[in-house]
């Protein structure tokens, strides 16, 4: 029994970390956010050479082979390092419904190139938003025709995207409007369909999870690397029991994360029946432990972590977005409810 | 090609936009011969399995089907815990007691994982605890790692047969989080120590034969320098035991009272004025096997306030669905993140602070769940046991007031997370 | 505008205090709750001589006739000094009931003696329990009969009261059943009984609410005195930073319970419009301030809060049983958002 | 007979059981004429109903009915600005400005709760504020306080005019919490000080004529015993300001850069190195009329995300009904604890640690009702101004980020708890 990554997942974990500090640090995730798109493709290619873009899907299609736990140990990595651009949008949504979905010859003609780092796409399910969808070159379409759900991909020439400022800076959020209604070419159609766009939610919330663990684990390193030489009162604020309670919660929201994320990623790996109850309770916790993990991490910072300087805000952000995101605490909790109590 | 840190990681590697400067990607045999197959695996190993499974058929053969009723039917005190005495024989008689102690000392060199395993099992298969739980638990492996061979010969065969019961003398009235300010004293007389001293928050003492007793020898040193670990007689002329009545209204723990008690110099355990040390060791392993058990407990107890919800109607309460959701992710949330713990103490071989993190965890989710119990219980939840509308004999009136001392016992909140702040995240002593 | 007890209440409330520190105190409450019912005649008729069993109701009945304000400042003090026996049922309850409720001729009869402290009483609406039925002389039943609510009194030789054993050891709750069905009396039927009952209830709650800020008020000074003296670590442990931020939050916790629990009191003194919210808003915030209190109190007090012979516990009792009586924060929340968003 | 504590509180006194020793029973009539007949009154009295119709009356003529429109319309900072400017002085001509003040220096000798009156109905007629608020607000009442004569006749009758505006320079980068231990310093240089230093967190800084600051002046001395209060003229060749940029992505505040600063020696407000009990009394000012309009404010939002509560049909979801309730609950605790502050500093005449409750209570419920705001709004809760979908502009993306910085803003919470620990219950200093 070892409930920890291996030394593989870690030695890929690591790997990543080091990629990341030296291809996206902070200086270039802030020049990302200015711009239109927050997305770099020179970045994206270089993603795309670690086997990134195809990391979940099968060889045949240029993809990598990995598993759930190997894409959440890389997604922690991106969350710590805050890393703009439509990977979420690209590979675990629109890659794994395509992967769910397709047929071999659509899956050799739209996933492989995302494998390749070639393509980018997006998801939209008739909500608010499709994410990253600007700089996609597909959009997945899920929506309910003639009684039964369809999963529809568009060419990008055939979407309209309107941008929706928002508060997440890294990653943009589109209006959709498809111009160009035969454009249209259908992947999936009924239960198919159905069982697809689940199984996306399923790997995407777990995905989205595991990135916003490595975020707040990276606010915790900040705050408490803050703590230790901020001086007030003549003594570093790490003194003060106020604040040692504050960092000791923070350790206990990351930690608590940490250990639902994982799990999640396994039992889905694993295809445990648990595993969808795993996923809830990994987004119920996670929506409520970044955003506090922020909040506290900002108030330690006082004044300082109030400004557009400091990098908290940024991550802070990113929490908000992410706590919204496949539903938030409240929604999987009773997600978990039903599955407990039925109803 | 893979990204490697000490080739790269200049900016100036970085192309301009447009450019496709990796155009060679990596494959999965690439990645593997790299960085190998390995992979997280929450499955038991054979040798696992295979005491798991031994442990099951014993319990099987061994376990008294209604010992809760048998149990239960006793009268005094004395009788029931002479019936975990018995059972903790027979433990003992099937080699499953003391399990994780070396082969020597009568255990099995069991791995923590499968000390876990049987306590799990244990919990699972609702069996009697034994009766010598702090000896089991707590002095046999502080002597095992500080008892002389006299020490280990005396004392270990009799705390795993239960023939010996032991008791723990830490508390005193004003060194409770401040447990290094005890006052206790021990003086030395020839080849003996004479011993006055007052300890509280004290469990079997009642039943104990022996006490392992953290005491002040040396007065005159810094307050953790002069304390030693001594192993007290508890039939000595001196000892008085007082039970102590907490807010529940039970008495689960006791006084213990020490006057002119005459200790051999031979039952100092560790060296004189070490017991600081040794004393730590204990509380690591405290912290280290406590709880293991919890998240089966805190299991039943969830399934149990379920099926009284759906009794009164209250599950389909959206808000009643939404704490009960929380309750249900909190236990599920310290199940995994007590396996993260054991896995790492497992591979490192050393407790470490993951402790006060599980503590402040379970301690401040019982306090919840327990409130959570009552909201759904309404006007019932403040029944206690001697009623006949009261729930489950008023374990959910008892269960709410016991947690309160939860966030105290054991090392307060407040003290865990100075632990927490201080050892794992390494900001300075605040005090 | 003052908001604020008035000079003439603020000598009513230090003389119910020290009259309690010398009647009451907590020696004599431990006493009282190892008796069957935690009533002792005798300071009844103290009680009683105080005025306070018929200090909200009309002189012509030999009450006082003073107003909400009073009775809360009065209850505050009961609270505090955690004051046993059956003054809520009595007064509050079975009185304010009566004095809504009854004819002239039955005022005479049932709410004098109440207020001349010869006659104890109870109400029961066919709940769990009837509060300190044992040593009630009568019994007020609203009961819902032929389609309409009645009150009905009920003299103690027709009522069987059996002992409830419940977590607050002051008050004592009891079965009831109605053994001599001929007995009854009606005091009111159909609207009028429902109008009463209403009334009672926003008066029972809102002196309920006051008894539990004195209880409160007192967890805090008790454990602040603990938190001077008491020494750990070399210093009183009220000089660490986690045990003053306690101390705070229980400060913030009475204060505004104070705030809620006055305005409630003299938003029904002056039959205010918005005096039902008010009332929902005070017992909203108190059932759990008083909790919480407890829980920071003994917190604070560490294992000497944990046993028995520290006062402490018996206000964590009366608090939880306090928390649940005419209905906890939540439901009611859900009264003020039927008043501020309807359905 | 009423029970008097002077001739009684013997427990010799308490009867035996079944006597009654108290027959004689109190009339109203003995207890009006022995406590009196004073009431709890939260009405206001005769002279404050003037005081509030004639406000009203003066709005009604003179508040321009689309002043936010018209403000709105204007281009640039520095024209919004002197549209503030241009209300002061007509509110100034109506004698509305500074009503607390004196009537030699321009006020009314209004009471505090005359000064509440104000505030609210200026927030329920949503009128516009005065350009010169810490002028107005801050600086004025500590001028008055510790000024000579020359200072009040040189400043006073503009500060209310808006003829000339003030901000103020407290706070540093390494002086934030530990406010005494700021750093900029000014040498004292003739009849001249010379200073050197930098602000931050400064309000209406780039709009202002003068800063009210603390400098050290005294570098040797304990770090509260050297700081002197100094009026600072802000077009002093060697003042910068710099806009400074907060997490919601404006600069509702600056910093403030002195390099080699010449300020005339008659500018020190108090005494020379008594700076820190000047400040306390400009702090407790802040602290004693800040937020009296909070509660207005927080009730118009209640009131706009209920009513988009009901039009997206989250008025109808329990969970959200209880959250709504909650805050319903605290906005009303909080218009009622400030009132019951306001009555006892108006009867007291000092203002008191109360300021610290209600700043740790609105700051930190505005963070809760900010958060239930955005789960009624759901994904929508995100989207910031710039955009069509966006509700009411996005000022709940704003009031999100922007309730991060209450907590923070104006002491933190950490050092509101430390102020009420210590100085409402008189626990000893922690550090």
């Amino acid at each position: 029994m070892r409930f920890d990554l291996s030394e593989t997942q870690q030695l890929l974990k690591n790997t990543a970390r080091k990629f990341l500090q030296a291809e996206c640090p902070m200086a270039e995730v802030r020049r990302l956010m200015e711009t239109e798109t927050a997305h770099d493709p020179v970045l994206w290619s270089k993603i795309a050479a670690q086997g990134w873009t195809g990391i979940v899907f099968p060889e045949e299609y240029d993809g990598l082979g990995l598993g759930m736990v190997e894409l959440a140990a890389t997604m922690e990595e991106m969350g710590r390092a805050l890393m703009p651009g439509p990977y979420l949008a690209t590979v675990p949504m629109a890659g794994v419904l395509l992967d769910a979905a397709a047929s071999a010859a659509q899956k050799r003609k739209y996933l492989a190139p995302i494998c390749r780092g070639e393509a980018r796409a997006a998801v939209f399910e008739g909500g608010l938003f499709a994410q990253d969808l600007g700089v996609a070159d597909y959009l997945i379409q899920a929506d309910r025709r003639n009684g039964a759900l369809e999963l529809v991909l568009w060419p990008a020439s055939a979407v309209a995207a309107k941008p929706m400022p928002a508060l997440d800076l890294t990653r943009r959020l589109y209006e959709v409007a498809i111009t160009n209604p035969a454009a249209g070419e259908l992947l999936a159609r009924g239960s198919e369909a159905q069982a697809a766009l689940d199984h996306m939610y399923d790997v995407a919330t777990t995905a989205l999870v595991a990135e916003m663990l490595g975020g707040m684990q990276r606010v915790l390193e900040i705050t408490v690397e803050y703590a230790k030489t901020r001086k007030q009162f003549g003594k570093p604020i790490g003194q003060f029991q106020a604040v040692q309670h504050l960092c000791a919660d923070m350790v206990l929201l990351v930690e608590t994360t940490r250990s639902a994320a994982y799990y999640a990623a396994y039992a889905l790996q694993e295809k445990l029946p648990e595993a969808r109850e795993a996923v809830s309770i990994a987004k119920s916790y996670a929506s409520e432990a970044y955003r506090e993990v922020g909040n506290r991490g900002i108030q330690i910072h006082g004044g300082m972590g109030f400004t557009w300087e400091n990098d908290l805000h940024l991550y802070y952000r990113r929490a908000k977005a992410s706590e919204i995101l496949f539903g938030d605490a409240t929604e999987h909790r009773e997600r978990i409810a039903r599955l407990v109590l039925g109803g | 090609m893979l990204y490697d840190p000490e080739a790269c990681g200049q900016s100036a590697q970085i192309a301009a936009p447009g450019t496709k400067p990796f155009n060679k990607r990596i494959s999965r045999q690439w990645y593997d011969d790299r960085f190998g197959t390995t992979r997280m695996d929450l499955n038991l190993s054979p040798p696992e399995i295979q005491f798991r499974d031994e442990l099951r058929a014993w319990l099987e053969q061994n376990l008294p089907r209604n010992w809760k009723q048998e149990h239960a039917a006793l009268g005094a005190m004395e009788e029931k815990f002479a019936y975990l005495r018995r059972w903790q024989k027979k433990l003992y008689e099937g080699g499953w007691v003391g399990v994780a102690w070396p082969k020597d000392y009568g255990g099995r060199g069991a791995s923590l994982i499968e000390q876990v395993i049987l306590i799990e099992e244990m919990a699972r298969a609702s069996a009697p605890p034994v009766a010598n739980v702090l000896g089991v638990g707590l002095v046999g492996p502080t002597l095992i790692a500080y008892g002389d061979d006299a020490q280990k010969k005396r004392f270990l065969a009799k705390i795993l047969s239960g023939e010996e019961i032991w008791c723990q003398g830490f508390s005193e009235p004003n060194a409770g989080s401040d447990l290094a300010a005890l006052g206790s004293e021990a003086r030395r007389d020839g080849d003996h120590f004479i011993l006055d001293g007052h300890k509280v928050w004290n469990s079997y003492g009642w039943a104990a034969d022996w006490c392992a007793m953290l005491v002040r020898t040396d007065p005159q040193a810094p307050k953790h320098k002069g304390l030693t670990y001594l192993l007290v007689d508890m039939h000595s002329p001196g000892v008085r035991v007082r039970p102590l009545r907490q807010m529940t209204g039970e008495s689960e723990f006791s006084e213990l009272f020490f006057q002119n008690v005459r200790v051999p110099a031979e039952n100092v355990l560790g060296r004189v004025n070490d017991g600081w040390n040794v004393a730590i060791s204990t509380l690591m392993h405290e912290r280290n096997t406590l709880g293991a058990n919890l998240h089966i407990v805190f299991k039943r107890q969830f399934d149990r306030i379920v099926e009284l919800a759906r009794a009164n109607g209250k599950a389909a309460d959206p808000l009643v669905r939404q704490k009960l959701a929380r309750c249900r992710a909190d236990i599920e949330v310290f199940r995994l993140t007590q396996m993260r713990a054991i896995t790492r103490v497992n591979q490192s071989g050393v407790p470490g602070p993951e402790g006060s993190i599980l503590k402040i965890f379970w301690s401040e989710f019982n306090q919840r769940f327990q409130q959570v119990a009552s909201e759904i219980l309404g006007p019932y939840a403040q029944l206690t046991g001697e009623c006949e509308h009261s729930p489950d004999e008023g374990q959910w009136a008892y269960g709410f007031l016991r947690a309160r001392g939860n966030t105290i016992e054991a090392g307060t909140s407040e003290v865990q997370r100075n632990i927490v702040a201080q050892f794992v995240l390494g900001l300075p002593k605040s005090y």
